[in-house]
């Protein structure tokens, strides 16, 4: 019942207020919500590839979780950053990667955003400062760190949010990531999206925890906080906070967001209905959708109407159907690409890539 | 009696079958036991033998894994699942430190009796992160013990006698064979750890291969025999170490050719290792140098269609077997 | 500054009226003198024989923490077991290794505890309860949970205590095992030898902390002490109680013992004296030695003269003398023995150890 | 104009010079700082460049190896510390699965331009944990580059070359080298990776060597001449990946005979690569099996007197090099 965690710092329509969600405009408003409603569109259309075998390996959906990649997305400036897990496609849609380049991707097609090298779990967007798409979990908290190290040995007022799991807070890595993090002042906000379980076990049966898992901050000297997933304005107001901290004081923060996924932990998990109750599912689904909640929320505040919120979701439907084509119709990557971006020296002909040898089939 | 079960079954009976025969034999790993293992090689075990002896981990492989060696001193034989061996980096450090060294360190005080096993393999579209054959690494560390089983019959066999083994076992299993079925008999069989088996007898080449590139090089045979008349003889080194060299020289000695092939990277691979072995223990046997197909040497790519070209397929073999018959 | 910490559940004199300190007979508390004394003196000899170059390698001193070690030992039941890092001379020592076979293991002679094949890091005597010894820092945090785990296994009433330094705390390897050992119930008591220096870093340059290291047992959800090292009255109280935890509910304690070294990380750090102040050591030395600590403590109880004391020093000398000619005078392991020890089916010419190659050299 | 400078002084004035060249290069690692190095290569580095170049790190391998990664996703330039190789084993994930994937699983997007460096060798009496020499098992991975330098003026050229290489390249040195004296010239200069290096020429014999086994080797092709008359080549690879074939094979054609030599782990050792390599490309120049002389395959031994015997020894080499003469 991870969604009904409650925060400390105030409840409801008090975070509307804040200054971060006050000055928004209305378009920025109307630009959420079409966030979240493109990522799921894009999300239930790789499904359907999926199931018609127009994609295999891992594909794990973000569904129901929109509402926290887009707010931390909306609020990134020029030198913020953003890494994560598998999980992936609400991020790098939320930064604003096409979904041509996500969904060729899937498809393993040479016009994918890694050109059909990564996959589903391993998207990337440089330019946009999103670092991925990591598939061994707990694996891109110290490269995270790294990152806002960079920042911070720069001399850029910035931070890095770095998105993992509930279940990822215990691997080693993690621990090592948040002693250096408090110990050298580096302004990196690690995001637990606390979607109550890893693959098919609870939160309760993976960790051992007080009463938050973002609590194990305090072991670090570290700031920590809460809030629920499913409320864009607390969203904003709760990573602003932690961002103001990365930004005036150098100093990390780990923020807990309790959130929910609908679908099991990939598509191919058959479980996905076993280790949670049906009952658990649809009270998600019907009390704490994030995209419903926001659309009621800007229905409420008159900067929407049904009928908009019905355009934004055909609109996403034909984009996402769209880029399903786009992927259909692109080239495989050739064969010869195998061994293509492999090492840079190599693959820009410099004198260190053209000394010795370098792969060895042969 | 004979009979057809998976691969995936095979383990499962071997699993249950030690399970019940001594009682310090427990299973531990992600997702074992409640949700009935990703690959559902452990299904029904839970259910069957509950909390005690089938035991769900959390994401912490270095932790559950060094935890596994640490009971494993006191006598317990922990068979730990990795969900992907793939994974076993994060552990690395407990696998070889302590697993491969404290009876060494010990001069021969302590042992342990230890099995890791999971899938270790590419061509399932997961990336370059999950798809890791680390059979040579693992190889490389005296004190420890890695079997690739290619069929579902010496995949029982050879993880009972894993189970039973006093030593660290890492047994290396397969997911593109999990559903593939073999003749497996009824009841209780082992097999030892150390003895290849010739899966097809033939005189004019040898094929050496372990997991499923043992599978590749059977249809590669086939290939050889019906389309250019060569008879190839595929030994299946079925442990990596303890490694059976005297079936694979006997094989060399009788027909002057080798191909080594597998789905592991060339790089100082297993393929490098037995190559070098033959070409010291049998250099005078040999007609051609020994050739090799491993992997195409890059990390593993997503892309479905590119990843069947970079693992070994039976055409790659039978071109490379031409290049020296 | 870490001697002076201050133990949260009381002070001084308090602890020796503890029952498990009013319980000891007059022998016993010889006993923990001695075995103190004659760690002391074990070391000082093998520092002799390394400067003398009879020793190679590492020899990490455990000087100035004795008391940690002996009283720890001092309260080990039949199913209570220790682990430790590579400063573990003294642990050997006080569970009843023999000065001889640990003499001859720094000697690297055929007579060692491990055949000479483990060295000063790596002593161990599973007959005594005591699982080593290991060279790779946090490396045996997870194995001490494996031991625990195992007594839980079989059924036995028992604990493993598991040694750590201040440095090591913030190896991954050490997290993983506290989130396991609290979800889990496993009697395991992790036992972080404070003593403010991982090599040539303070305790503050190498970990973020709130007021204890041991602290961060809250984020698990899991019990902590902290108390001071040079007492053996309060060492003992703490342990003791960490290990009723254990042992009547099954559950884990993080216990910090605030101690000191008084020479070099090991005896090749030239440095000892650079990184911290001269009278930062002499004041250790001075009012927080244990072994001066616990004598005064005996002559002011009358359980012990200064001639008793005299006499047992004298005895330990002797001991630790005798040991250095054991060793000298033993024997080299044979070149064969170099791949013995390395597979126990092989050793016991087992079915399995008789098939297949195991060695590649030829 | 040359001088004489030991191998450590070499690798810091490499260090020294790429600081000075390019502000984004920085050093991180246990004690490098205020100690000055735990074997004294960053000596003096702290007190001249100070706590933003050069950064103390606590004992979290995993955790600033990975944030070094990260980092240079970003264009710094980290160069990393292991107070010993064996310690990578703790941070193995992060400079597998992150340092070689992350340019190929973006389709070229990014690239990792670290060096991680430290000493990896044996014989120094500090045991199995602590004396891994994991050349064959990085260099396993596509993605990674390995150099193991044998002299102080390889070790400079190199170190240089690796820290402005865009690559990740982990360099592997050798605390019995450090003291050692060397020629090396005053002034710039660097070495490319994948060169290997003749080091003594000679007619009848190849041994092909990498790190120390390279001065193991050029002491035992003494002793060959003067004891036996064989004129033995030294070839140092010096980089194990990229690697230099065809000046192995130039050698090879040469003398016809040939004994790999290193202090690794023989099973997929970097011997059985290179091994396999000479037997497949030069399969009718040999005039006897390759030979090969690796450590003794055993966890390492601590006894000062057997882990002498443990590691490849002149004499070792001079036996092997008679049996194939
Ligand atoms: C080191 C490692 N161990 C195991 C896995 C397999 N695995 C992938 S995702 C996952 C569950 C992670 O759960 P959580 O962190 O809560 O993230 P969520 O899937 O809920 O987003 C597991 C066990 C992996 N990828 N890496
Ligand atoms: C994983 C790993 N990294 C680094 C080292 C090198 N090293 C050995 S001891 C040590 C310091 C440990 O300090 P601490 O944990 O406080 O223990 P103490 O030496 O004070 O007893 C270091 C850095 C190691 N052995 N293992
Ligand atoms: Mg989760
Ligand atoms: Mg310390």
């Amino acid at each position: 019942m991870s969604a009904i965690l409650k925060n400390e710092s105030g409840t409801g329509a008090q975070f509307a207020r804040e200054a971060i969600n006050q000055s928004l405009e209305a378009s920025d408003k109307v630009r959420f919500l079409r966030d979240m409603v493109r990522i799921r569109n894009f999300e239930e259309r790789s499904n359907k590839a999926y199931s018609q075998g127009r994609i295999g390996g891992f594909l794990h959906l973000y569904i129901g979780q929109e509402s926290v990649a887009v707010s931390a997305a909306s609020l990134l400036g020029p030198n913020d950053h953003m890494i994560t897990a598998y999980r992936d496609h609400g991020h790098a849609l939320a930064v604003g990667m096409s979904m041509n380049e996500c969904m060729a991707e899937l498809y393993g097609k040479a016009t994918g955003c890694s050109k059909g090298k990564g996959g589903s779990m391993h998207y990337f967007a440089p330019d946009k400062n999103f670092w991925g798409g990591h598939g061994i979990v707990g694996g891109q908290t110290p490269l995270g760190l790294g990152i806002a190290f960079a920042l911070k040995y720069q001399g850029k007022t910035g931070c890095c949010l770095c998105f993992l799991g509930d279940g990822a807070v215990n691997q080693g890595a993690f621990h090592e990531s948040l002693n250096l993090a408090s110990l050298w002042d580096i302004p990196v906000i690690y995001v637990i999206e606390n979607n109550g379980y890893s693959m098919g076990t609870s939160q309760e049966r993976s960790s051992a925890y007080p009463d938050f898992l973002a609590k194990r901050a305090e072991g670090y000297n570290m700031a920590w906080d809460a809030f629920n997933g499913w409320d864009v304005y607390e969203l904003r107001a709760g990573f602003h906070r932690a961002m103001q901290r990365a930004h005036n004081e150098s100093r990390p923060t780990i923020v807990e967001v309790a959130t929910y996924r609908y679908r099991g932990h990939s598509v191919a998990d058959a479980n996905s209905k076993v280790y949670r109750t049906k009952e658990e599912i649809e009270q998600h689904e019907n009390l704490f959708d994030p995209i419903t909640r926001w659309k009621n929320t800007l229905l409420e505040e008159g900067v929407i109407t049904e009928e908009d919120y019905r355009q934004l979701n055909r609109e996403a439907l034909q984009e996402a159907e769209a880029s399903a084509q786009f992927a259909e119709q692109s080239p495989w990557p050739a064969e010869a690409d195998i061994t293509a971006d492999v090492y840079h020296e190599v693959d820009h002909q410099t004198e260190s890539g053209l000394t010795g040898k370098h792969f060895f089939n042969d | 009696m004979s009979r057809q079960i998976d691969y995936r079954t095979a383990i499962r009976e071997a699993l249950a079958e030690e399970i019940e025969r001594d009682p310090n034999v427990f299973i531990i790993g992600e997702e074992v036991a409640q949700y009935n293992g990703a690959y559902k090689v452990t299904q029904g075990l839970w259910a069957k033998y509950g909390d005690k002896r089938v035991i769900d981990a959390p994401i912490s492989e270095a932790g559950f894994i060094g935890m596994g060696v640490g009971a494993s001193m006191l006598g317990l034989r922990p068979v730990m699942e990795l969900m992907f061996w793939s994974f076993a980096y994060v552990a690395f450090d407990q696998m070889i430190n302590n697993a491969a060294t404290v009876r060494y360190m010990s001069g021969g005080l302590l042992h342990c009796p230890i099995v890791v096993r999971g899938p270790a393999n590419g061509g399932t579209n997961v990336g370059a992160t999950h798809s890791h054959t680390p059979e040579n690494l693992f190889g490389n560390m005296p004190g420890l013990k890695v079997v690739c089983p290619a069929t579902a019959y010496d995949a029982k066999g050879l993880m009972k006698t894993a189970i039973r083994d006093n030593d660290p076992v890492y047994v290396m299993e397969n997911t593109k064979l999990y559903g593939e079925l073999w003749d497996v008999p009824e009841g209780e069989y082992t097999i030892p750890l150390g003895v290849a088996d010739v899966k097809r007898s033939g005189s004019d080449l040898t094929l050496v291969a372990h997991g499923r590139a043992v599978i590749t090089c059977l249809k590669a045979a086939e290939l050889l025999e019906a389309e250019h008349d060569i008879k190839a003889e595929v030994v299946d080194l079925r442990s990596i170490r303890p490694l059976d060299e005297e079936t694979v020289l006997e094989s060399v000695r009788k027909t002057h050719r080798v191909v080594v092939v597998e789905e592991n990277k060339p790089f100082c691979g297993v393929g490098a290792q037995i190559t070098a072995m033959i070409q010291e223990k049998a250099f005078d046997d040999l007609d051609a140098p020994v050739a090799r197909v491993s992997a195409i040497d890059a990390p593993a790519i997503y892309s479905p269609r590119l990843e069947e070209v970079q693992l070994p397929r039976p055409m790659d073999v039978v071109k490379k077997a031409l290049s020296i018959c």
